[in-house]
């Protein structure tokens, strides 16, 4: 994959979007953690689709049909080399990260784990990392335990080793890198910790992936999600990564259409994996916009991207710290472009709606974390993240807007 | 440069969600009411005493906390009956933004309305009384 | 909703793919039924979003958030109009309609169904309101009953009447329209012979949507269920409709963002309907592509949608009944504008191959509805099947298409 | 006017789909093989005899049938290893749409690469042929 020069004025032109104004101010739009902005090339890859070569797929012998086919799993191809899975049939689509973790939960989970197992999630996940194996637990009967992390956002080993330490876990889902405290989980040795301790490993990447080249043969993971939306691609589309024996071995979660073999009045038989996780008409525009986004990526390359957005984040934290009061979440050693913060008197809410009448877009609340804001003893933060089209002016006004809402809240 | 944003926290809001005068638990309530946004982690409690004096414990925002103490002054000496009056010409105040005379110091959060997702922190206070006085009605 | 002239050419220039060529020849697309082309102002209004107004929806209090929130809000406003449901909150945003039928079986069916209760579909059911069936059947304790339908493809009432003898079925699901046979079921009349027996009903609406004015409300409905993609919508975006009584009592199907009120890292309370059913980041874009094909739809009007494709089914069928041998399927009263047919000799693949070197789409094979297939006694068929796009020239092309074929096969 | 499809359906393929000449169950066989394509229906029955016999049942497309009966033509007193090879060379064929003097009649078949889902069509009775070999295999 040939890097293309990381020509930051280009690129910003590659997003429509970013030369909108918001209340007559130039947009800054520092909420890409939540969702990116899409590239011309995502939203013209969706146009063409709907404009040239559009049918159902994999149900028609017509061109139409064969071609948008053809398209769809192409997008299958270019996620496999992207995560370097070892086979396409490793890739199942699914509307989200969220959907891919409820999948895991649903059919492997109520399958290969027994009453009395236990999964283990760190204290940092996202609401959709812990929800779906709380109602696991309610419903299958199995544990659930939360290993703790340090003051500095990162994984405690020793509270690990001691969720661990009982042999009952079975599987341990965690992720990859924290919406909220920017930390990177180091994924490798986690996977190697669950597998020498017999349990399986799930990485929810949904923010690791947009930030840098993800290797799930090289992690040795066995199940890998990430949603679309947020690594520039379309709504409405998300992955499963999982190794093939696994996928082999679990049911189906949906049924309907394309995910069987045969199907009698009485009974159906399950395609292989991937259809198997797939029913019903696919979301094949968006999955065919995500090849695009994934293309977008590849060709920028992710060591220009991640030296640039570390760089930002750098520059951002170096300014918050110049900010007199401002408390910025988490301090891990291995850190992305998402930085959390509260102000004292300001709450994160006042922080966001005085940001945006500077045309300033940051999130605020408790990023879907809401339990990791207790751990961090606070009840809501103020979040500005960074994509591959952030500049360093953009964090510079956040800095400049910051102050002012200082001198509001002296 | 004085921005619609920098307006909606005028004074009396910063004052008021600074140096709240209606502030904390009291000893004797008849009535509490509970108010929660789950989206921020917003909190308010509110303490009612019959014959209509209210206090109140607001965790979060300015405008909530401003909301509250501002709630409370204003439906010092109340009816049930008077405060369900005030509570829907507040709620439509905030959501048009047009001021009305009715509603006194309260027409300070009329430029919540310019900023839509905030005008639930704005009514939070009034759920939490909604609730107290639901309460009282039961335990009277 | 005043509808616009019904002007035939225009309409197809509203549809940019029409004008595509297929091996040379002008595309003659009569596989609708599949999934239907997209007007411009649908890939106008999902650019729209991602050019001008875009970024996670219900989670941020920043401008661009704030009115796509808005945005796809208002799709529902206008999905539940579009069905005259009660309330906006009846509304459930899914990926497709067997993600709406699953979500059912799950949920609804899951709690409010016991072991030895019944559950009864119609033998010209899609797999996905099939399979799912009897996976609940396997794992819930149900049973799964098949009411018969007629030669003609109608309801055998007689059938479904002892299907329902012995008190046990508590839920019927039915197809509104058969994606097959093309024969509309007498929703009005299901609902009221369900209600009467103390069983709710679930509509497959997918391709009567697509047809016909539907109100739920004068249905009697309890669950109706239909794709965005057939509806000259985006993929990725589907519905459910369910009355709010029945979606307050359900428990969730998928958990993580969205959906809940709050989060402990012991415990989760649940968002009230419609936001229970809708976890993770939606399909933000898509949902309000669907908004605009209603708003397209609409313009147009069923009624002038439904005599245009009244005149093409009988024209169709007067075709087909001109060429010898050919077969159609079904004959009921009340029918669409679907053509299933076979050939003495010539096999639904090798029609609808040959077919497709003449610019002429149409699908061939079981249509995901199998058992109909054997119930019918063909193991496959070709489709033709009409949209409002749809010319009389075509309808007369596919007629001269199949008078060549049967030169060859002769 | 002769098209690239109706080339495809030529004599050779609309004669031995229509009148096979290696259809019917035997009396004998040794193995048997089980093809069928789900999104269509096709299905296929193939028949073998130690020595290299080959007898097929189809029921499908006219691709499908034509293919089985070319097939146990062209495999008829061939070792498995033989048809082994025969059949890469007739994957290779259908995909690239070059015919092989090697594969003589089955050549019939190289239209097929242009109407990519009918490959697996062409291919069916391969399957359910090399399903018949492994049981002939074991047993033998
Ligand atoms: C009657 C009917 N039900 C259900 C479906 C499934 O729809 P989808 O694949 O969009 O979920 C279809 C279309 O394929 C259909 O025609
Ligand atoms: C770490 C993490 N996990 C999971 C999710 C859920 O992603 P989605 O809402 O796309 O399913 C998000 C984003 O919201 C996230 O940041």
């Amino acid at each position: 994959m040939s890097a293309r020069e990381f020509n930051l004025d280009e690129i910003r032109k590659d997003f429509p979007i970013l030369a909108q104004q918001v209340h007559g101010r130039a947009l800054v739009f520092l909420d890409s953690a939540a969702s990116a902005q899409k590239p011309r090339a995502v939203i013209e890859a969706m146009t063409h689709v709907m404009e040239a070569q559009y049918a159902n797929v994999h149900r028609g012998l017509h061109w139409m049909s064969e071609r948008t086919s053809d398209a769809y799993e192409a997008a299958r191809d270019k996620v496999a080399a992207f995560l370097n899975a070892r086979a396409r049939e490793e890739i199942v689509f699914t509307r989200n990260a969220t959907e891919s973790i409820n999948l895991v939960a649903y059919t492997y989970a109520r399958t290969a784990l027994r009453p009395g197992d236990a999964v283990v999630v760190s204290q940092m996940e996202h609401h959709a990392n812990l929800v779906p194996w709380q109602i696991l637990r309610d419903a299958h009967g199995v544990e659930l335990r939360i290993a703790k992390i340090t003051d500095a956002g990162e994984i405690d080993w020793e509270s690990l080793e001691s969720c661990f330490a009982d042999g009952k876990v079975k599987l341990l889902a965690c992720t990859h890198m924290s919406n909220v405290l920017g930390s990177y989980t180091p994924a490798e040795r986690l996977a190697a910790f669950a597998h020498a301790r017999g349990a399986r490993i799930l990485l929810d990447g949904c923010q690791a992936i947009v930030h840098r080249a993800v290797d799930v043969q090289a992690i040795d993971a066995d199940f890998y999600v990430f949603s679309g939306h947020k690594l520039y691609g379309p709504t409405g589309i998300g992955v499963l990564y999982a190794k093939r024996e696994l996928l082999d071995a679990m049911p189906p979660f949906m049924a309907g259409g394309e995910m069987i073999e045969s199907v009698s009045y009485e009974r159906a038989t399950w395609a292989p994996p991937p259809h198997r996780f797939e029913a019903g008409t696919p979301a094949i525009i968006e999955t065919i916009g995500l090849g695009a986004a994934i293309d977008y990526v590849r060709a920028i390359g992710f060591e220009a991207i991640a030296a640039h957005e570390r760089a930002l984040t750098e520059h951002g934290l170096k300014m918050l710290a110049g900010i007199e009061g401002v408390r910025v979440l988490g301090a891990a050693q291995d850190r992305g472009g998402v930085l959390s913060f509260t102000m004292p008197d300001a709450h994160a809410h006042d922080i966001a709606t005085l940001l945006d009448r500077q045309g300033i877009a940051v999130r605020a609340g408790h990023h879907c974390a809401e339990p990791l804001m207790g751990r961090m003893g606070v009840s809501a933060t103020a979040r500005a993240s960074f994509a591959l089209y952030t500049t360093r002016e953009e964090v510079d006004a956040l800095g400049e807007g910051l102050l002012r809402i200082r001198r509001i809240f002296r | 440069m004085m921005s619609a944003a920098e307006e909606l926290y005028q004074a009396l809001i910063m004052e008021r969600s600074k140096a709240p005068r209606f502030g904390g638990r009291p000893a004797l309530f008849d009535a509490q009411g509970h108010g929660e946004n789950a989206m921020c982690g917003d909190k308010v409690q509110v303490f009612w005493r019959r014959g209509g004096a209210v206090r109140h414990e607001a965790q979060g925002c300015a405008i909530m906390a401003a909301s509250a103490d501002l709630m409370a002054q204003a439906v010092a000496g109340k009816t049930p009956a008077q405060v369900a009056a005030l509570r829907a010409a507040f709620d439509e105040m905030v959501a048009s933004g047009e001021e009305n005379p009715a509603l006194g110091d309260l027409n300070a959060l009329a430029g919540v309305a310019r900023f839509r997702s905030r005008i639930r922190c704005a009514r939070l206070p009034w759920v939490a009384l909604d609730e107290a006085l639901k309460e009282g009605q039961v335990h009277g």
